[in-house]
């Protein structure tokens, strides 16, 4: 399939064209170019590669396998959702820089895909991290522009290590091919360290809670759906069966859960949320079965339908109340009828109830872990996923549309932003009932049928008697209440110790500078002024002498030297 | 900066109040009342289901009757406790890195 | 007649001279003195290619055979004192004209032409003659007209400058003369060359040593060597311009000549270095002479003595480069005579002309000139940077030999001093610069380019400057060869 | 032609420009466009002579201007390296001509006669150093560029722009006197020739090897246009140019010059194999670390833009003195293709400052709050020019990085490629901190930025242009890379 473009030349050429025109031409266009960009991409066969001689190496901008389309359709469809979502923007709200930093921010997630060698996945990583900030940025606050500078700052850390861990192996080993590159030797742990900032690994994950609910209502629908998931994808081609990886994702899947459960900021809880599905793909990418892989991607795919659903409809939320803190919100299923029933679609999908996707894929990755014998890392998985139900099932859904009246009464948002919600809401039903659609893309051959009674059963056990326990804390009024606060998290360690560090080295730095300047100012000044003295207009090496002396001199330097020689 | 550029009347009137728990007075105690009847229903149609299918577990504890039942309520109630004993270590008030 | 050239060199500007005070007239005066200048000028450069061509030249005054008579005696080092004296009178002289009618009164131009030529033979003379006594004759003789030269000079400190001169001149000469009396009262001989076979048998007698002695202090007196240097300063600062010019150009330079022809060609190196340690003289010496009149030249305020100061300093390099005692010590030596008397002439001659227009040469009084006077404030700058040592400029030239002697030796330290002072030099010219470009001109006076009677000569030099700085493959052929000379490795 | 005749055009193309700017001087529109087409021509014959060395013809016979001491030769030649410098300087010379008409202009700045003239000096300097056929040819130019560009730096006349510009010749001429010609003189004791050769003119020719670092040391601190520590404070001190000036001089021919004779000299008198051997650079390696990481602190903590901007250059510098240090091929790859990254980059980054001072009269980085809607051209300028400095797709910075990071592998110093990574992260804070306030700050409200357009389109165009080479050397580096290659022998 030769006529194919690269997948991200698409997108790259449609936001050089998205910052050039304006008004209903440009909005044609930005839903063209995921458009587009499917079709193109739908022609590319498995196998396919594109190869180029560049700087005495040759480069493998695309190459197509299962995996990787699996993820260029995914991508698509999330671009293609995002972008009708974000068709209402005006110049206001910064609209170009947005539209443009996210189609090259979509692109440079496709370019990352299907990036066949470490120069090129470094690259697109790169131009992930430079894109997105724009998307932070673009909500023109304090906060935002702080937060958006240290996203920067960690996504470029993740490059940089990639950058390392990449020249080390070409160093090593001389190839620069992405493949499979497991854990031995420093460049691999670089590598891994470079994707594990992006996966959210714990302790390297604060960038996502901290970034996140900073960016524009639009933005971060399509931050949620493109970084991670390019982690994702590069730990899926990197580092499958790394026995780690079932540990690092069991406490991703766990520790978020209990953030969320007292974050006020509904935005920061699906953040949370976020770290906490991440945790599920990244296990199952640990233990690395065909069954796991598989659950791992499909799941990473239906992760971005919900979370994004859920993020638009916080979005809308946002774009229409201005607010996202739980204490501030409440009742609005009044006149936001249905983004409330899109939300909760969302949250029935992340919660995995039967029927919708999120279940299809997280029992593979529960079977996977039985099947891997990870026998101890099962039931903490269970857990997490009843702790999901908890944040996202019913915290999001309840506090923003229902719970106590805020009084606020607004409109349903723009249509644009319900169509894209809809669409988000339909493709996770879809999946949810007929899990074949999605099944047919996976990297493996499937052989798993979610839908057997016992499954579904036990399922609905857990969902029920977990909602149950937090209606009883209700009822019993000790569940936590919201409180309007931030929580120390792993940010903490470059919000407050980090920067100090940086600005007392920089200041150190500076004041070294001086005092050395001042030092050998110190040294030199008395030089110069007994210089000075003996050599200045009036020291006795410039004066004009009598004669008398100066023949005195002659005397003096004759005996001298008649003593010299005869000594 | 959404929150800051709002003005303080569109506050609700309860948000100058200190921070009191949500009750769920939005919705009509009519209406809140059916919905926790509905919802115990589906608890006792899924515990009575369980035992009624035949469920086979893949896990050894899945042997424990109710298993899942058990584990979800458990599992969320200690959550739950112990995300509230962890306000007390990690809670700081809102402003706390604004003096960056 | 061409066999008569090396006494006629001598001889013409000596005749000139009494002529000078027959005439009266100023413009005849100075016509004379170009006259001799040129004809001495013509004269060395014949002299010099036939030295190079074929070996040392001998010519024996009266035809009496030496050792009786009196010998002149010339190879490639007195040649080339020769062509630097001549060559630096010439430009001189022809500066002169313009600038000494405005600086010295009319009555006395005459006279000042006749100072001047006396001054320019016994200098010729100093560097021509192969007899030692013959030396101080012409010693006398240059010092003495140098020093009414001096005087002529308009301000009154010029009188006590030179009288200061006179007496240090005079303590000078006298040294010398009683170094040449004990060597004829050891040796029995005048004659250079016939010292130079006898004075090895009596290395050991106490009154050589006592002689050598005497002849060093009397040429560092003479040659301004630190820090018996204090009659220079005033006497530069208060005599005429054309004087400055000419007097920094070749007195110190004939001095310095005397030096070498004493040491190396009588005394011997093997002497001088071996059993005198001359060295260990010389180069402490010449090092605080670099190091602190640089400092003095930053400091001062009047141009025409920070250059003063700065041809101490540069007296030290060429020191420094004969405390070597290697060839290519000498070679630096013997380069940096031709090429400071170049910059140092170029450089007292633009001030010249800043002193024909405004007067004064106080680094205030500059300011903006490069605006009213560009053709001689950019002399100033290429003589300067020639001073530094900027590469094509014959400074770079003379500077890179001497660091190449002294990394040669292994004595870096020295390599970075000569840089170190570079930067100082650099340091007092760029406060010049500083002023006439970057400064605003005062502005309340008429303030013309000056005349091309003083920028024709002093461009001269200034193009000098930099030809030898781009092809030094003639200064340096001749300086190694006249190196190889002293340094006994070649005839 | 010849390349011979073509090196010495090179030579003579802007001198001669200077008579007509001089002539024209007082029609502006007549002395601009003499200004331009001796520019134009300049690169013209610049890449006469790329097309020659990249077709690898031998044009390695040296074209003997003088020869002022025996020996030694004031001659031109022209070899890759050379040509990469001069191939930067002499294109970008257009540009800024162009930018300089909009700037000087706008500004209203006076003497622009003489601030042309010099221009044209500075770039002939440059080209004389960048075609250098031997050490001491290579030393005349580099200090008849500092002379000329003291002119300029000294520009305003003021008492602080002339002290500004006696630390600039101060720094920059004591340290070439003092360290540099001696090393030069030491040189040619040791060698006999200051030829420039593959492959070096001292292997063998040391009894003791152990004064080798010193000799290197000598070299890299006495080429203080190299400003690496602690021989950099010239480069602030010349911000007070104008900032055309900054920009070609202080961030592409004067520094430039610098560091590529830093390059020049490891490669062509010392030879990589021989420094490798005598393990001469180790310690050098270090101090240019060094210098990376404490430049960059300083540069964080500057609020004036174009202080901040020169910081960065500092640290930008001892990328390419680290990669010559690095004595491997990789490192000189990477430190000669920075020279053309850090350019472009740095360049579009000042015309950006300069850009902001005439429209909106703002010089610190606290001041461009909400600037970035009235001039988003300019702003997003500066982001491709930060990302260049910093390494990052889509600019050219990247690939020297990436070379860069493997010469420091190579040479076993995996430290360094800390150091880099470092440099990369902190020079993305202190830049994009200025597109960031401009963009996304709130406006202040003394002065709304309304009121704020962009700079004149000269300099405009001039902006766009840097910008865009920017990402073209990204995308396209390969001619850059190949003149390297052949450097280094591949």
């Amino acid at each position: 399939m030769t006529s194919s473009l690269p997948p991200f030349l698409v997108f790259f050429v449609g936001a050089l064209l998205a910052a050039v025109t304006r008004g209903t031409v440009r909005k044609v266009l930005l839903v063209l170019v995921p458009v587009a960009g499917a079709l193109n991409v739908w022609g590319v066969e498995e196998g396919y590669a594109w190869q180029l001689e560049f700087l005495g190496y040759v480069l493998e901008p695309v190459r197509a396998d299962r995996l990787s389309l699996l993820f260029g359709y995914l991508f698509h469809l999330a671009a293609f959702i995002a972008v009708v979502y974000s068709l209402h923007l005006k110049k206001a709200e910064n609209a170009t820089v947005q539209h443009v930093a996210a189609l090259v921010y979509a692109g440079s997630a496709l370019g990352a895909v299907f990036a066949g060698d470490f120069i090129s996945l470094f690259v697109f990583w790169e131009l992930l991290a430079v894109s997105s900030a724009f998307l932070i940025w673009s909500r023109r606050g304090p906060g935002s522009a702080r937060a958006g500078m240290r996203y920067l700052v960690v996504q470029v850390v993740s490059g940089v290590a990639l950058l390392a861990g990449a020249l080390m192996r070409v160093h090593e080993t001389g190839t620069l091919s992405f493949g499979f590159v497991g854990l031995d030797g420093l460049s691999g742990w670089l590598i891994f360290l470079a994707i594990g900032v992006k996966a959210a690994f714990p302790l390297l994950h604060s960038w996502l809670i901290d970034a996140y609910p900073e960016g524009t209502p639009t933005g971060t629908v399509f931050l949620s759906a493109f970084t991670t998931k390019v982690a994702v994808y590069a730990l899926a081609r990197g580092f499958p069966e790394t026995e780690i990886l079932v540990y690092a994702g069991a406490a991703m899947a766990c520790f978020p859960i209990f953030y969320a459960v007292i974050e006020n900021d509904l935005r920061r809880t699906l953040a949370y949320s976020m770290i906490n599905q991440i945790g599920f793909m990244v296990c199952g990418i640990g233990v690395g079965s065909a069954l796991a892989i598989n659950g791992a991607v499909a799941h990473a795919f239906n992760d971005v339908l919900f979370k994004g659903l859920l993020f638009m409809s916080m979005g809308a939320v946002m774009h229409m109340t201005g607010k996202t803190k739980a204490s501030d919100l409440g009742g609005l299923y009044k006149t936001m009828p249905f983004t409330a029933v899109l939300c909760m679609i969302g949250a029935a999908s992340i919660s995995a109830v039967p029927l919708f996707n999120g279940f299809v894929s997280k029992s593979m990755i529960m079977s996977a872990l039985i099947d891997g014998g990870y026998m101890w890392i099962w039931p903490v998985m269970l857990f997490a996923s009843a702790g999901v139900v908890e944040h996202a099932g019913i915290k999001i859904p309840f506090f923003a549309f229902f719970a106590q009246d805020s009084g606020i009464r607004t409109r349903e948002p723009p249509r644009n932003m319900l169509a894209a919600m809809t669409v988000a809401a339909i493709a996770c039903v879809a999946i949810g009932v007929r899990p074949g659609l999605l099944y047919g893309l996976l990297p493996y051959a499937v052989d798993y049928h979610p839908y057997d009674a016992s499954h579904v059963l036990t399922q609905i056990q857990l969902l029920a008697f977990a909602i149950g326990a937090i209606v009883v804390f209700q009822l019993l009024k000790i569940y936590p209440a919201e409180i309007r606060a931030v929580n120390l998290d792993a940010d903490w360690f470059y919000r407050r110790a980090g920067a100090r560090l940086v600005r007392r080295t920089g200041d150190a730095v500076a004041q070294a500078g001086v005092a050395l300047r001042s030092a050998a100012a110190g040294v030199a000044r008395p030089m110069y002024e007994g210089a000075f003295r003996a050599h200045g207009p009036h020291g006795p090496l410039a004066r004009s002498w009598p004669a008398g002396s100066m023949v005195l001199w002659v005397a003096i330097m004759l005996a001298a030297f008649l003593l010299f020689q005869f000594l | 900066m959404n929150e800051k550029r709002s003005p303080d009347s569109l506050q609700p009137p309860e948000a100058g109040r200190p921070p009191a728990q949500h009750g769920p007075n939005s919705v009509p105690p009519r209406w809140s009342k059916r919905i926790l009847l509905g919802f115990l229903g589906l608890c006792v149609a899924a515990v009575v289901a369980g035992f009624l299918a035949d469920i086979h577990g893949e896990h050894p504890w899945e042997e424990v009757p109710l298993f899942h039942a058990l584990y979800g309520f458990l599992g969320i109630s200690g959550l739950i406790l112990v995300s509230k004993a962890l306000r007390r270590l990690v809670m700081r008030p809102e402003d706390y890195y604004d003096d960056e | 007649m061409t066999q008569h050239l090396p006494v006629l060199q001598v001889v013409i500007p000596l005749v000139l001279a009494p002529l000078c005070v027959l005439v009266r007239h100023p413009r005849a005066a100075w016509a004379l003195a170009a006259l001799g200048s040129l004809c001495a000028f013509g004269i060395a450069l014949d002299i010099v290619s036939t030295v190079l061509a074929s070996g040392p030249l001998s010519y024996d005054v009266g035809d009496w055979a030496p050792p009786w008579g009196i010998e002149y005696r010339i190879d490639a080092v007195n040649a080339w004192i020769l062509v630097i004296v001549s060559l630096v009178s010439t430009a001189v002289v022809f500066f002169a004209r313009a600038s000494v009618e405005r600086e010295v009164e009319a009555s006395r131009v005459a006279l000042f032409y006749a100072a001047y030529l006396l001054c320019l033979s016994g200098l010729l003379g100093i560097a021509a003659t192969g007899d030692v006594f013959n030396v101080f004759v012409f010693l006398e003789i240059s010092s003495l007209s140098a020093y009414a030269l001096i005087a002529l000079g308009q301000d009154r400190r010029a009188l006590a400058a030179a009288f200061r001169y006179l007496i240090m001149g005079s303590v000078g000469a006298t040294f010398i003369v009683i170094g040449i009396g004990l060597m004829y009262a050891t040796t029995g001989t005048l004659n250079m060359a016939d010292l130079a076979d006898r004075l090895p048998g009596v290395w050991h007698v106490r009154t050589i040593k006592v002689a050598y002695g005497f002849l060093a202090v009397g040429c560092f007196l003479k040659l301004a060597l630190f820090p018996l240097h204090l009659w220079l300063p005033n006497a530069y600062t208060f005599a005429p311009s054309a004087v400055t010019a000419f007097m920094a150009a070749t007195a110190t330079k004939v001095a310095v000549y005397m030096l070498l022809r004493f040491f190396f060609t009588i005394f011997g190196a093997a002497f001088s270095f071996d059993v005198m340690n001359l060295d260990m003289v010389l180069m402490p010496l010449a090092v605080a002479a670099i190091f602190s009149m640089s400092f003095v030249a930053i400091l001062q305020t009047n141009v025409k003595r920070l250059l003063a100061y700065s041809s101490v300093a540069q007296i030290g390099y060429m020191i420094l480069g004969i405390s070597f005692a290697s060839v290519t010590g000498l070679t630096a030596a013997v380069l940096h005579l031709f090429n400071h008397a170049l910059m140092k002439g170029a450089l007292f001659m633009a001030l010249g002309c800043v002193a024909y227009r405004i007067g004064s040469v106080h680094i205030d009084a500059m300011a903006g000139l490069g605006k009213r006077m560009p053709a001689t404030m950019a002399a100033f700058v290429v003589g300067g940077l020639s001073l530094v040592g900027v590469p094509l400029t014959v400074g770079f030239v003379s500077k890179w030999y001497l660091i190449l002697a002294a990394l040669e030796r292994g004595w870096w330290p020295l390599a970075v001093i000569v840089l170190i002072t570079s930067v100082m030099a650099l340091a007092y010219v760029w406060r010049v610069i500083e002023a006439a470009y970057f400064r605003e001109f005062p502005g309340d006076r008429e303030t013309r380019e000056a005349p091309a009677a003083l920028l024709v000569p002093t461009w001269a030099l200034v193009v000098l400057n930099v030809y030898f700085g781009i092809d030094a493959t003639r200064t340096v052929g001749v300086a190694e060869r006249a190196a190889e000379i002293l340094m006994g490795a070649a005839p | 032609m010849t390349p011979a005749a073509m090196l010495v055009l090179a030579l003579l193309v802007p001198v001669v420009g200077t008579v007509f700017v001089l002539l024209l001087r007082s029609r502006p529109n007549a002395r601009e466009a003499a200004s331009l087409v001796s520019a134009t021509l300049l690169f013209l014959i610049v890449c006469g002579i790329y097309r020659t060395v990249s077709s690898g013809a031998p044009g390695g016979e040296a074209v003997v201007l003088a020869e002022p001491i025996p020996g030694i030769t004031l001659s031109l030649a022209a070899e890759p390296l050379g040509v990469v410098f001069a191939l930067v300087a002499s294109f970008l010379w257009i540009v800024t001509t162009l930018y300089a008409i909009g700037y000087m202009r706008g500004h209203g700045e006076r003497n622009q006669t003489r601030f042309y003239v010099f221009f044209a000096y500075a770039i002939a300097s440059a080209i004389g150093v960048a075609f250098a056929g031997n050490l001491f040819t290579l030393f005349v130019f580099y200090e008849v560029l500092s002379l000329t560009t003291f002119p300029l730096v000294a520009h305003a006349g003021s008492e602080a722009a002339k002290r500004a510009g006696r630390i600039y010749l101060g720094v920059l001429f004591s340290t070439s006197i003092v360290f540099q010609l001696l090393a030069i003189a030491w040189t040619y004791s040791v060698a006999g020739t200051l030829d420039f050769r593959p492959g070096g003119i001292l292997e063998g020719r040391w009894t003791n090897t152990a004064a080798v670092p010193l000799l290197l040391a000598l070299f890299v601190f006495g080429i203080g246009k190299a400003a690496v520590m602690p021989f950099h404070r010239w480069l602030p001190a010349a911000m007070v140019a104008p900032t055309p000036v900054s920009a070609l001089l202080h961030a592409v021919a004067v520094v430039k010059a610098g560091v590529f004779a830093v390059l020049k000299i490891t490669v062509y008198v010392f030879g990589l194999d021989f420094v490798r051997a005598t393990n001469a650079s180790v310690w050098l390696m270090w101090a240019a670390a060094a210098t990376i990481l404490l430049a960059s602190f300083v540069a964080l903590r500057k609020d004036n833009l174009k202080a901040r901007l020169a910081y960065s250059t500092v640290g930008q510098l001892s990328y390419i003195v680290l990669g010559a240090m690095l004595a491997n091929s990789w490192g000189i790859v990477g430190g000669g293709m920075h020279i053309v990254m850090h350019a472009f980059g740095k360049i579009t980054l000042f015309f950006c400052a300069g850009a902001i001072m005439v429209a909106a009269h703002k010089t610190k980085v606290s001041q461009l709050n909400g600037l970035g809607r009235a001039m988003p051209v300019t702003f997003f300028a500066f982001v491709l020019g930060a990302l260049c400095i910093a390494g990052l797709p889509p600019a050219g910075g990247s690939w020297s990085k990436w070379f860069l990071g493997l010469g420091a592998l190579e040479a076993d110093q995996a430290g360094l490629l800390v150091v880099l990574m470092l440099s990369s992260l902190m020079s993305l804070a202190y830049l994009m901190e200025v597109p960031l306030k401009g963009f996304f700050g709130a406006a202040s409200t003394a002065q709304p930025p309304t009121q704020v357009r962009e700079a004149p389109v000269c300099s405009l165009v001039a902006i766009v242009a840097t910008a865009v080479a920017c990402v073209a050397l990204f995308v396209y580096p390969e001619p850059v890379y190949r003149l390297m290659a052949a450097v280094v022998g591949q």
